[in-house]
């Protein structure tokens, strides 16, 4: 089960002094990067949460974000409404539908589930493609930034922008963590371990799911809101399964199931596609290099393998996560 | 408590139950006995609803429960423990009972707190831990203890949701005689008010822990009685130790 | 829109040259999931590989040259393939499988783009194939008829080659219960690599065969891949009939939708997909149970 | 995170030589391209016609000029923060490229709003100089009406009168088509079909095919790029429809940068573009002989595109231009006459207005090459809601 481990503290402690500080420091285009990362960081908390947790590998995710940015735009910019209530619909929104689909899928287990949510995720990135209410492949400009004027803050600087991505990272995480404090969390790293006990337990398998699906859904939906608020403009490549795909890349990276490596892995990612790509076009090569190599060492991700060698090193009680899928 | 009537169930052609009557009474300790194949776990699988009958009833507490899903009837306080060890690897005991004591609580779907760190089941789990003797292991790993204490631990998952009726299948199947002996100790530990209906097939060990003993043989109900009349009984040594020797 | 018959057996006809298509490329996947328990979603890319060795080869060697060499071609790209990655990640459970393969992808776009260039190529039908044959009242260009000859010859050999020899027999064996398959003293390590690297000759040849249909891009291997995985999904994981169904089932949703319901025709085959998941989680016709 | 500091440096600098370095200035351009992704070979050709452009026509302009090259890689979010890169970072005087209209959907409000202009080398789509037109960007390619509208009158003129149109289901795809037909029954043609294959996802368009031959129209039209424009030609040529229903299409359908993977099956086709490497005149054949000589290819539309973009800011920094103000002003005065013929920009829009080519592609010595039929006059589109700012210097 999850614990914040005296290692994982201090990770995100640094984590979080680090991009502060960064933020305070970077030049504008280290700010972009740095809401980039942000993004990608709630992306990869939401999917870890099921993923790592739960075991249920969803490949929808992107679509999920997606959800989410499309409903804020549409609801800002069409439906008049102003960023906040539009964010909280956004991301009512993609909980509801994270819901369905995972109630829909509760019944798939192992590959199928990854289907399953693979193609309800293409289903909702073919649908706003052509849809001419989303803007179809053009996208949909003029997201509106968060006024926080009352408080005195500016959002459309780029670097009060970076503060706030962060604090979204920070929220994230945290109803995360407490989702999995929580009985819910608890059924849900049950059910990964062993779904039918859980049953014959009393658990009504399918809601905890569904609900855990759908904390997971409002998560995502909440990278899709600050993505649309972020960049101002949205497209259906937000949805496509590429990017779930990528976003699975960043959680093994990280380490699956610690929800703080993700993070780290949403950094490493981010910043080392730049490095690449400034070195050469064919930057998809190396990265899917490293993942190879980073999967088939069997560690789990660059967190995990910090975790276990700090747990062989002072003999303390071994790390429980195991490989999300050990015992499929 | 627990009663079926005329409970029947086929794969085929082949009836693994047939026509199976039982009634436990609130507080009955039973014990299930029957070589290999005599149907035990599919009853039990029948009971708690992970397999549907083709035919017959269950009720529980007079309530009948045979069209029910699995986590309803657990819910009304039928609990089971599996032959073949169904526990949570990975974690610990304490989470594993834990869990099992949250989820009965109806707290499995809960967001607003932890519930492992919950007064009930806190107390819940160390109750449970000590009858059926795992406090000193609460924070081990499942994965680090012994199987004997796995053994243990699978009956505690199903005591922790405090069932009023607990179906036991073969508690103690691949455990020492020793450490079976010490179990059937902590079994007739148990508060007197649940109901506890055990397959085993270590006969001695069974008329130890048994009010009274029913005999599947095929699928059918053989025997049904005091473990005295069961011990006299020429029938159920020629068709249980006959097949036991056949098997 | 027709009432014209003719029309509709036209339809008909592309609909089971898209179905043998898939059919072609999905079918080793399918197998290989059935038997190995692996998920492979780099076999997209391996028909891309199949493709640009063929397009590259009828230059030099015609279309026959490519219809050979480019099956075998990719075998040996899988042999390689199954040696360094395949083999140690068949235990890893699918999320890691599925991982080491989106990797794959990655590497394998950049590398057709390195060999080949960013620029599509092409290659032509063969002479004794090109123009059309009248064929229950319509013109039908020989080609396509030639794809679903090929599809529905593959399908029979396959089809003689599980139910009549040993070693398909153990195959069968295999796909049922690997430590059956085992105990039964079969090679399975053995048996396990001749069916990956038979699956990909089998893209490869998907590959080399779609060549002159469709042109023959870096991102063609990526673009295959969703409607191969569901067509095995629909057909139910690591059956040959399933990916028979499966393959069916696809080209005929795709092709009539485009005809009878334009405007839902995309969202149409990954509905159809969903519900079937609903259904039957476990697809049409598994290979189990 | 050294990551600024690695992608600044990683631009690659080229200068041109100078004549007089008594005044010489130094322009920075941001190269905004799809290096990587489906659009790499068009990011190619638009660079080196680009590159081309600024050695032919640098050397007497007085200026240096420092290319930061970003790859967008086709993504809208990914082009947007590159942009971001080259406007607040690097400080660039001047952005060139956008390949994708979603990318440049993606940049517009960044572009208009740091008040950079910006070159556009590809993106077509009609609001960049519609609705969503902005003083700091000029278009120096196309539009998708622009190429699309001269072949309805065209095609009325030829006799044909009933069309199908068939392209493939996205924005671009659309404004293709919807030109087309609107100039086509305005002259008295009619529609009697349309299809709209779902946009990367169509494998086989026999489908399609097969509607459009039941309809028993004159002719088809239709727009495919790339890819998509192979399997299409092809897959229209192997069921033997050329014969009975020319093939007709926006220019794309055919552009010498794909034209030989289409092989025969493309012979015969007849299309209309702003470009092809045929047209006779002194300016393409220089052209064609420079580029031939740089890259061993024949320019194709994008490598002039990149071409003129640079002719373009050259002549705007000739004509005084020095800094993000002064060419943001100075770039829609430009006009010459290049390759492609007279190029000049509509002030209302800030789009090119350019002759439009309709040329058939035709066996030639080695491959196929194509044959010019007509040259239809240059026209401005309409301003679709576009109310360009007054001067802005």
């Amino acid at each position: 089960m999850f614990r914040h481990t005296p290692l994982r503290l201090t990770t995100l402690g640094l984590m979080a002094a680090g991009s502060l500080i960064y933020a305070i420091i970077a030049g504008f285009f280290g700010l972009e990067i740095l809401a980039e990362i942000a993004i990608l960081a709630i992306l990869v908390i939401a999917l870890d949460l099921v993923a790592g947790f739960g075991g249920m590998v969803s490949l929808c995710h992107g679509a999920l974000m997606g959800v989410g940015a499309y409903a804020f735009t549409v609801a800002a910019n069409e439906a008049g409404m102003t960023a906040l209530p539009a964010m909280v619909l956004a991301i009512a929104l993609s909980a509801a539908i994270a819901f369905a689909i995972g109630a829909v899928c509760a019944r798939s287990i192992g590959i199928y589930f990854i289907m399953a949510t693979l193609a309800f995720g293409q289903m909702g990135y073919s649908f706003v493609f052509q849809s001419s209410l989303f803007g179809g492949d053009d996208g949909l400009s003029g997201a509106p930034r968060l006024d926080l004027s009352a408080l005195g803050i500016d959002l459309t600087d780029s670097r009060t922008f970076a503060f706030y991505a962060i604090a979204l990272v920070a929220l994230a995480y945290l109803v995360a963590a407490l989702t999995l404090r929580s009985g819910l969390g608890r059924s849900l790293v049950g059910l990964h371990h062993n779904e039918k006990r859980l049953r014959a337990l009393g658990l009504t398998v399918w809601r905890a799911k569904a609900t855990a699906f759908a904390i997971s859904g409002a998560i995502a939906g909440l990278a899709g809101c600050l993505a649309a608020q972020h960049t101002q403009y949205i497209s259906p490549g937000l949805m496509s399964w590429t990017v779930s795909g990528e976003a699975l890349v960043v959680v093994i990276l990280g380490g699956l199931g610690t929800l703080v490596g993700p993070i780290l892995g949403a950094i490493l990612f981010v910043v080392l596609k730049h490095e690449i790509s400034s070195i050469t076009p064919y930057w998809h090569a190396i990265v899917g290099l490293i993942l190879i190599a980073v999967v088939m060492s069997r560690a789990n991700g660059v967190f995990g393998f910090i975790e276990a060698r700090i747990a062989a090193r002072t003999r303390t009680r071994k790390p429980t996560l195991k490989e999300a899928d050990a015992d499929a | 408590m627990l009663e079926t009537r005329a409970l029947t169930k086929s794969f085929g052609a082949i009836h693994v139950t047939k026509g199976v009557n039982l009634k436990l009474e609130k507080g009955e300790r039973r014990v299930i006995l029957g070589p290999n194949g005599a149907g035990k776990t599919t009853l039990f699988n029948q009971l708690v609803g992970e397999i549907t009958p083709n035919s017959g009833s269950i009720y529980l507490d007079g309530q009948d429960i045979t069209a029910m899903r699995v986590a309803d009837r657990a819910r009304l306080g039928l609990s089971r423990s599996y032959q073949k060890n169904t526990l949570f690897d990975g974690l610990t005991i304490r989470e594993n009972l834990g869990l099992s004591a949250a989820v009965a609580l109806g707290r499995g779907q809960g967001l607003w707190s932890d519930p492992l760190q919950s007064p009930e089941v806190v107390e819940t789990v160390r109750e449970v831990a000590a009858q059926v003797d795992l406090a000193p292991y609460l924070d081990a790993s499942v994965n680090a203890v012994s199987y004997g204490i796995r053994r243990q631990l699978e009956v505690g998952i199903a005591l922790a949701t405090r069932p009023k009726v607990i179906l036991m299948d073969e508690p103690t199947s691949g455990v020492g005689p020793e450490m079976s002996k010490g179990f059937h100790r902590l079994l007739k530990a148990l508060p007197r008010d649940l109901t506890v209906l055990i397959i085993e097939h270590d006969m001695d060990l069974a008329f130890d822990v048994a009010d009274t003993i029913t005999v599947l043989n095929y699928g059918e109900v053989v025997f049904d009685g005091l473990p005295e009349a069961a011990r006299s009984s020429q029938l159920l040594k020629d068709i249980y130790l006959g097949a036991w020797e056949d098997a | 829109m027709s009432t014209d018959l003719g029309f509709w057996v036209l339809q008909m006809l592309n609909a089971l040259q898209l179905s043998m298509l898939l059919f072609l490329l999905s079918v080793g996947l399918t197998v290989i999931f059935g038997l190995m328990h692996f998920v492979n979603l780099a076999h997209g890319s391996l028909y891309a590989f199949g493709a640009y060795v063929a397009a590259s080869l009828s230059g030099a060697f015609g279309y026959w040259g490519g219809f050979v060499l480019a099956p075998l071609a990719v075998a040996a790209l899988g042999a390689v393939l199954y040696f360094t990655l395949i083999r140690s990640m068949r235990r890893a459970g699918p999320m890691a499988q599925v991982l080491v393969t989106f990797g794959l992808i990655f590497v394998a776009v950049d590398a057709t783009r390195l060999i080949w260039g960013d620029l599509p190529m092409g290659s032509a039908v063969p002479k004794t194939f090109e123009g059309q044959l009248a064929l229950l009242g319509v013109q039908y260009p020989i080609y396509r008829l030639f794809i679903i000859g090929l599809g529905l010859t593959v399908l029979a050999a396959l089809t003689l080659v599980l139910s009549r020899t040993q070693i398909g027999a153990m195959i069968r064996a295999g796909v049922d219960n690997d430590q059956m398959a085992a105990c039964l003293g079969i090679n399975v390590e053995r048996m396990f690599m001749s069916v990956f690297v038979l699956g990909c000759a089998l893209a490869g040849l998907a590959g080399a065969v779609a060549a002159p249909v469709l042109s023959v891009t870096p991102d063609m291997g990526l673009q295959i891949l969703i409607p191969t995985l569901i067509v095995i999904v629909i057909g139910g994981l690591g059956s040959l009939k399933g990916a028979v169904v499966g393959s069916l089932i696809f080209g005929f949703v795709q092709t009539f939708g485009a005809v009878l319901l334009p405007t839902l025709n995309s969202v149409l085959i990954y509905a159809l997909l969903a519900a079937v998941l609903v259904i039957r989680p476990e697809g049409l016709l598994p290979a189990k149970g | 995170m050294k990551t600024t500091l690695k992608t600044a440096l990683a631009g690659l600098a080229i200068s041109t030589a100078m004549s007089s370095a008594a005044f010489a200035e130094d322009i920075k351009v941001g190269v905004l391209l799809p290096y990587s992704g489906v659009f790499a070979a068009l990011a190619q050709d638009i660079d080196d016609g680009f590159t081309l452009g600024l050695e032919t026509f640098g050397a007497d302009s007085g200026a240096t000029f420092q290319l930061v090259r970003e790859d967008t890689e086709v993504k809208p979010p990914v082009g947007l923060a590159k942009t971001k890169k080259l406007v607040l970072q690097d400080e660039v005087d001047v952005l060139m490229g956008v390949v994708s209209s979603g990318v440049l959907g993606a940049i517009r409000d960044t572009v208009d709003g740091a008040k950079v202009p910006l070159i556009v080398a590809n993106a077509g789509n009609d609001e960049a100089t519609g609705k969503d037109c902005s003083p700091y960007i000029t278009r120096i390619s196309f539009s998708n009406q622009q190429v699309n509208r001269p072949m309805g009158q065209w095609m009325v003129d030829q006799g044909v009168k009933r069309v199908f149109t068939i392209a493939p289901d996205y924005a671009a795809g659309r404004q293709m088509i919807d030109a087309f037909t609107t100039a086509f029954t305005a002259a008295g043609g009619e529609v009697i079909g349309q299809d709209w294959p779902a946009f990367q996802k169509t494998q086989d368009y026999g489908p399609f095919l097969a509607n459009a031959r039941a309809s028993g129209a004159d002719a088809v039209f239709v727009f495919f790029a790339g890819g998509e424009a192979i399997s299409f030609v092809k897959q229209y040529d192997s069921f033997g429809m050329k014969a009975a229903m020319p093939l007709y299409g926006s220019g794309f359908l055919t552009s010498s940068l794909y034209v030989n993977a289409q092989g025969p099956a493309a012979e015969g086709v007849i299309t209309a573009l702003h470009y092809v490497p045929t047209l006779d005149n002194p300016e393409n054949a220089a052209l064609v002989a420079a580029f031939k000589a740089k890259t061993g290819r024949i320019p194709s539309e994008y490598a002039v595109q990149g071409y003129d973009s640079a002719r373009a800011l050259i002549e705007a920094v000739k004509s005084g231009a020095t800094d993000r103000q002064t060419l943001a002003a100075a770039l829609p005065k430009v006009s010459f006459t290049g390759p492609r013929g007279e190029l000049k920009i509509d002030p209302a829009t800030n789009n090119v207005i350019q002759p439009i080519h309709v040329y058939e592609t035709v066996a030639g010595a080695d491959g196929l090459t194509q044959k010019v039929l007509a040259t239809l006059p240059a026209e401005a589109d309409p301003a679709n809601g576009c109310t360009m700012p007054a001067a802005i210097n």
